[in-house]
């Protein structure tokens, strides 16, 4: 594989975003994944997403660890600086370029073996930490770049390309993240992007660490009759608990139209997103509603998708750590160096 | 060692019942009486219970290394009694806590044994069990002032400015105090022939361990990131460095933290923190010890690989596996040199000392930026933990952090097109320009195969150019980091050189002193880093016999000595000492004397 | 290189095309003539859609190693046309897919090219998408079937064989073959100069890749648990056992597993669970590659420390950090040898090929239940993915795992007491029970200090004799370990040893025939196993000129035998070989001639 | 630290269990933590399980990583092999040893830290993987071992020695174990021998990972006014949701006694444990209802204990792999190898 740059041609009449910007503005690399890939259509996703919210693409660091799901990095927003870490450790990687620099917007992209194999441990403390961050974790249930093995999401009884039939209970990034206390949870497909890119909206606008899971065939290994995470099985199953409407800061806020319920929650930077659940009395504000709902549709056999939690008052990392609003990079030297004379004051609690 | 000014007391109590703060008194009352202390603590991996030893040297002639024989041995804990009078040399003195027998069966007659029921004493005067047990160490405290001919006046000072501002405790310490003093007076035989005499040689100096000032390297380069997972004995770094932190680094406004302290969930996320941090652009640093170095071996390679700073202290201690944690070693040598599968090469730097842990850290940082690459500071646990006395660390106003080849968007603008990873100028090192730059500047770190533009690669030459770029970058760190540090016999070469490294230092050039009384003249070289400098080539040359001083079983230093300078193996005697307590002179002694015929006087 | 039963082809493609299988057919039907021949996959880290090439060697003489000059290049991807058209030698052959142009700028005077619209073909003749993809590939086989003058009856069989029970996909496969043949035939130049033409040189042999044949070394050992986490190239070494055991360990009866492999959740685990069953009695292993061996350190050092068998194949690609999984290099060399922080090292076997793949691995369970320490298992992605032509595996039925010192309830019984650390036969090695034995053989592992009573311990002593037993321990195994392989130019030694290690082994071979036409006479030795056997020193001392070919940028050999034995490293010359592919003898021949003056006729 | 062997003296009187032996044949070497360590009361309670279920000793496997908790392997069951491995990876040793002997009975003994921080990868893995295997976490809000730092299990607000309140959320094993999937799941207190013993007892009986999260003050860095892992605080905050009772397979079991709703769980081995909810409604053998409860209690502040889930149909890591019932260290090598008539005919293969 060679990264291979696409031509940089403007289409001329291309629709341009505030910052003037066309869609085109936040692709990146071409893609060298398999035709068909689940994982093109979230980059796609994303770029929608990136472009709709004006985002600063010199502002954005994107974060992934290794696996097909974590080339997605390379395919996106070719203006912004991109870190593709080592396996399972993308989040350490994102803790640490976050905690340095808070200006920044870190998009990581993960898979179900990176995040939920071997990166559990890192995945569940990232959550813990509340790190400013998306944190789209491409699940397809097989390790694809290694040709298909059970990943720890593969559902009970889903069989591999060869027939046999995964024998242990799966691991759910949104159950496991409600229980860690993640402060937005959501799932979706990649099949459906009317679903998808609000939810990554809102995402990008949280403050704290919104995870979204997105179920993410892989064609080549995964996409089979038998299995549980191919396109068919999941168009056939999922079940939407909660729209979400993406607002920018930009826009009024209509609240309610119509008779549809709706929960508007206000993001940290006066974004909001509206939440029309589709399931009566559902409450997306509701940590433990959210939890019932995903485990009442798991008995079902349906899979819930939607924006299933958001606590928009939860403390980020920054919050515990206190630090200055300066991103810690932008300090400069002597408000770090406490300087000579403090050094000789100092030499006296030592003698 | 068994005169005025020269003599070494070893203290043996029970860990957990505050016997830090009794040693801690001594060590500083010899200090402030201007002679040469030091103090090496010998404790086990465990909370509460256990024995634990406390040595103080006391050398007028200014030696710190771990003594080589105990003139005075306090017994405290019957547990230990048999190993306690054991170690008495041959003339020296026990004093035990006689509330507690000692067994006939122990009894020397080459010694002079002493007793004093300091338990008793503590049961008779004070109420509360807590009290008893803490108030025992000032009294076996006050005991030895008596015997060693401390000065009251400083002991009292020193007791007023830790409980000043307590009065029932700074009554208590004192009654304790002076209790111990009493009761040795009673003994006839205060001051003992070996003990304290005023001087005015520490007057530049200060006391302080190594982690301590790492941390203040840390704090003083400027770096804002601190990752870790608590480890004996690297822990009580990043512990310092708070501490600093929250005295130096505290907007004096919002109150809020120019710093961010990371306790991550284990090493592996400490490692990718720190490089995490360091692509962003901070100033980063993780501290650990053995175990942490072999988890973040995957994550090295790839901040070597991808050329990214980031400081990695590692505070040696007795490996392999768990090992002994609260032991000492040097046995991480090899790790770190070569840290990470695949072709690797890292510098790694070796303090000696707490001053130098102090200047070596703050370099190590430039070292981190100008090289972009992983730094390690390879410290170790009687390094680290234990106080040393050192000249006082001074700072130079005037230092500004070394960023290396960082493009900010004014750079970015002149140039053409940006490669990350191209050599434009010759050293092996490119350019970088951090996230939230964006534009041209842009780019994408990878682990796996890229080309001098950052694109990635499966192609041979194209990966083959990068990797040979960070052979020659790492090649040329051997000039810029520090060079070793020669301790000459004489203006020409002796015939005997000893190389060492690190903590050994010391005990290597009291050796080398030892050596010469004895009329073998022997020049001592330290190594500072890893690639090494020129100059330990030249030594090496210049040297008839040369020999290898370090604390492992398997002669890693004189291994990466052979590796990289071609140096054969057998042309380098290798003398090791690998227990896990500090060095001492005389095992060098006895190990250069037993080369034979070779030394010649 | 450019005759009968003496050249190479190189194909060009996109992978996830399907075209592995005709490249096997190719193969297969060549080694079917009797001809020896090689092929060796250049493939990228993606699944589909990227280019991909297929190298086959064919040598009369029985050279495997890759070939240092192609003399036919197959084109068949637009996107890698320069590339292709480079590589053919002068006076060599390009056919291409001529479905898409072949621009002009690159045509060449100094090669024929040829023109097949192979994808037209295939077009006009199929029906569905897929199908016309695949059989493109089929098509190609069947062109070069002409060319190279193939039998046409050895590739019916062959189709026959592999699609027998689906008549649809059979007829297909024939029309594409016969469609490619046709048109070959067509271009009038059948055979091309060099070709194939039946010998009788493969009677013996067999085609297999390394990773199958570890894996049967692990069936045959009695191995019963494994445990891994996928990682290129290492994964079809445990899928290869899976199936193996899916074949001759099931229960007749019950159909239950007489093993157990467990797919961990990353590679700590994968080392803990080995280690786990290792220490519980069973023969364990992991397959894994450099990032691996990696995060694998701690665990390492803690198997090393407390004396636990358990057996790792590294199956190693090109570093360092992910750098290019589908690329081969040995450059864990060091990280294997002394893997883990503190004081460690460790046995590590070097295969050349699949068949000593499986008679290492026999080994490497003996040795890591005799030694009771990790064995590793260094094999390469060139070894463990090709295909290799090596004579058959053959099995002696009287063998029988050696399980070293294992106490059984009757030996303990004879016994006073048990002692888990103790040497009580002065080789390093002491007894060991098992859990679930119970009552005086049972003990506690730990990875801290321990002494000979596997008693916890912080005393020097009893920590130094745990650690110097491990160190004559291993030293002991430098006899035990295969023996490094002699390939001798005559009764006396030549002026030039080369030594190598592993799969560098058929092209140093070749080297040293070359070398010796053009008058150098050159003794090859290949290392085995580390630490090193003293035939090694023997060779060195023997050769006037000393060379260490391997494939790495840092000499990683030259470096283990400068430390082990002691030879100084310039004694020794560095052959490097590190851009991913396997080695060619071109490149040892050029680099042995540059050592110029020093080498005589 | 040396390991300190007890005086092998048996008191005459002493109380002998099945299979002859007593509580004494059951401790292990004296510990060497701190005088009022909770852990030294877990150990106790399994010294008193252990002696009671007559565990054979020779089959037992004791299992730790690393941490005060860790070494509480070392203090009972000193006829037994121990192994005291590297930290947070115990799940992956005795996953190992179970694997290679399921002969063992496999006890592991880990800490907040080893299991929460550095080994909640290895946790969550053996939890799904469902080792057959007692898990006893001995959960004291800090690193003991490294002198008191916060662990990943340290309550909202609970202050350190030194003054300093956690702002991080707590991972709550037992919420963790709930969303994965454990078929076995309780908490309890190391003060609370009288609920633990039983519950230990169950957990040993019980076919696959038997999590129990244990409350253990560490006396030295998190027993003062102000943590919330203390022994005043544990006491004042404990809600038992359900008492276990154990019945041994020997002793008959009556149901229900009085008028107190009692429900029996029959475990793999033929014994039972009786579950008596002191809360109404409370079914312990539904994992929503256990997890709700769990919720509950931490909103209102209060701690459950008890057995609180368990699942004795579960499939375990051997029903996983399918192995023999012969441990496979007791298979003989000529079951395990083909032979070389096997292999002639093999090589075929590859001609
Ligand atoms: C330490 C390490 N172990 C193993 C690998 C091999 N490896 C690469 S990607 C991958 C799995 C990727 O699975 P997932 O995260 O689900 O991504 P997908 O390819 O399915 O999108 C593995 C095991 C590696 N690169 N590093
Ligand atoms: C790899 C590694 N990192 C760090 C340590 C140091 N260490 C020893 S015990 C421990 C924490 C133990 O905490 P916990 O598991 O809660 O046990 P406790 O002592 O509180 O019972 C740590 C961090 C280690 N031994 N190994
Ligand atoms: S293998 Fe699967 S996950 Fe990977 S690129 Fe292909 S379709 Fe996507
Ligand atoms: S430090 Fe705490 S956990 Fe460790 S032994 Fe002491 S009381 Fe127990
Ligand atoms: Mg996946
Ligand atoms: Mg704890």
């Amino acid at each position: 594989m060679t990264s291979i740059a696409k031509p940089p041609v403007r289409h001329p009449s291309a629709r341009l975003n505030g910052l003037g910007l066309a869609l085109r503005d936040y692709e990146g690399a071409m893609s060298t994944l398999c035709a068909g890939c689940g994982h093109d259509s979230v980059t796609a996703a994303l770029v929608q997403a990136c472009w709709e919210l004006d985002l600063p693409p010199h502002r954005a660091a994107k974060m992934s660890g290794i696996g097909c799901s974590s080339k997605t990095t390379a395919y996106f927003l070719k203006q912004s600086h991109g870190f593709n870490s080592v396996h399972g450790r993308m989040p350490s990687v994102t803790s640490g370029a976050a905690a340095a620099n808070r200006g920044l917007i870190c998009i990581g992209i993960s898979g179900d073996g990176d995040s939920l194999s071997i990166g559990l441990g890192q995945l569940s403390h990232a959550i813990r930490r509340n790190v400013d961050m998306l944190y789209v974790l491409e699940n397809n249930g097989v390790y694809g770049l290694t040709k298909g093995q059970f990943s720890a999401s593969a559902d009970l009884g889903s069989r591999s390309k060869r027939g046999e039939a995964n024998e242990q209970a799966p691991i759910d990034p949104v159950l496991l993240a409600l229980a860690l206390g993640a402060t937005f949870v959501a799932r979706s497909f990649s099949g459906d992007k009317q679903q998808l890119v609000p939810i990554l909206k809102a995402g990008l606008a949280h403050k704290g660490l919104a995870l979204i899971d997105v179920i993410s065939p892989c064609v080549s290994f995964n996409d089979h009759e038998g299995s549980t995470k191919s396109y068919a099985f999941t168009r056939a199953h999922e079940v939407e608990a909660v729209h979400a409407d993406f607002i920018p800061l930009r826009h009024a806020i209509t609240v309610g139209e119509g008779s549809e319920p709706v929960q508007v929650v206000q993001l940290h930077d006066g974004s909001s997103v509206r939440l029309r659940p589709t399931a009566d009395d559902y409450d997306p504000t509701d940590r433990d509603s959210a939890y019932a709902h995903v485990r009442g549709c798991q008995a079902r056999g349906e899979i819930a998708t939607g924006l299933l939690f958001v606590d928009e008052t939860g403390k980020d990392m920054h919050d515990f750590l206190h630090t200055v609003e300066t991103p810690l990079i932008d300090l400069p030297y002597e408000q770090l160096c406490p300087g000579a004379a403090a050094m000789d004051d100092l030499m006296s609690r030592y003698r | 060692m068994n005169g005025r000014n020269d003599f070494a007391v070893r203290i043996g109590t029970v860990n957990g019942t505050g016997s830090a703060s009794a040693n801690g008194l001594l060590m500083q009352a010899i200090f402030r009486m201007g002679v040469p202390v030091s103090g090496k603590n010998i404790f086990p991996s465990n909370i509460q219970g256990l024995p634990t030893w406390y040595e103080i040297r006391v050398s007028g002639a200014g030696w710190t290394a771990r003594p080589s024989a105990i003139d005075l041995v306090v017994a405290l804990n019957p547990a230990t009694h048999a190993q306690d009078v054991a170690l008495v040399r041959p003339g020296g003195v026990l004093l035990y806590d006689s509330t507690w027998p000692l067994d006939a069966a122990l009894h020397r007659d080459d010694i002079t044994i002493l007793g004093i029921p300091f338990g008793q004493l503590c049961v008779q005067a004070f109420e509360r069990d807590r009290d008893r047990t803490l108030l025992r160490n000032i009294c076996y405290a006050g005991a030895l002032a008596a015997l060693l001919d401390l000065e009251l006046g400083v002991i009292e000072t020193l007791l007023t400015e830790t409980y000043g501002k307590k009065p029932h405790l700074l009554a208590a310490n004192h009654t304790a105090m002076q209790m111990g003093y009493d009761a040795a007076q009673r003994l006839g035989v205060c001051p003992l022939p070996f003990h304290v005499a005023r001087m005015d040689r520490t007057g530049d100096a200060i006391l302080i361990d190594g982690n301590t000032a790492c941390a203040l390297g840390a704090l003083y380069a400027g770096a804002t990131v601190g990752a870790w997972y608590p480890i004996t004995p690297a822990t009580s770094l990043m512990e310092a460095f708070k501490s600093f932190c929250e005295r130096y680094r505290i907007d004096p406004v919002t109150k809020r933290h120019r710093y961010a302290i990371l306790q991550a969930e284990d090493e592996l996320a400490a490692a990718g923190i720190v490089i995490g941090a360091g692509w962003a652009g901070a100033r980063a640093f993780t501290n650990t010890s053995g175990p942490g170095i072999s988890l973040m071996q995957e994550f090295i390679g790839l901040a070597y690989y991808t050329d990214i700073p980031a400081v990695f202290f590692d505070v040696q201690r007795c490996g392999p596996a768990t090992g002994m944690p609260t032991r000492t070693q040097q046995a991480d040598l090899l790790s770190l040199a070569y840290a990470s599968h695949g072709d690797t090469k890292h510098i790694v730097l070796f303090p000696a000392d707490p001053r130098e842990c102090f200047e070596l850290a703050v370099q190590a940082f430039d070292l981190a930026e100008r090289f972009q690459t992983p730094v390690f500071v390879a410290s170790d646990l009687d390094i680290g933990m234990n106080d040393w006395m050192v000249p006082r660390f001074t700072w130079d106003d005037s230092y500004r952090p070394d960023r290396g080849k960082v493009l900010d968007a004014e750079a970015l603008e002149r140039i053409q097109k940006f490669s990350r990873y191209r050599d434009a100028d010759g050293d092996g090192i490119a350019a970088r320009t951090l996230p939230g730059l964006g534009g041209k500047g842009a780019y994408f770190v990878r682990g796996s195969g890229h080309d001098q533009h950052a694109g990635y690669t499966e192609d041979a030459a194209a990966y083959q150019e990068v990797v040979d770029r960070l052979a020659r970058k790492i090649a040329g760190a051997a000039t810029a980091a520090p060079a070793p540090v020669l301790t000459a016999h004489g203006p020409a070469p002796a015939e005997i050189g000893l190389i060492t490294i690190g903590g050994c230092d010391e005990a290597v050039r009291e050796a080398a002193a030892m050596l010469d009384a004895q009329g073998h003249a022997v020049d001592v070289l330290r190594v500072r880093a890893f690639p090494f400098h020129a100059d330990v080539q030249r030594f090496i040359d210049s040297h008839d016999t040369v020999c290898v001083v370090e604390q492992n079983r398997d002669a890693q230093l004189r291994a990466l000595l052979a590796v990289e300078l071609g140096v054969p193996r057998d042309r380098m005697h290798a003398i090791l000492d690998y227990g896990g307590l500090p060095l001492t002179a005389q095992v060098v002694v006895d190990a250069v004397l037993a080369l034979g015929a070779g030394v010649a006087a």
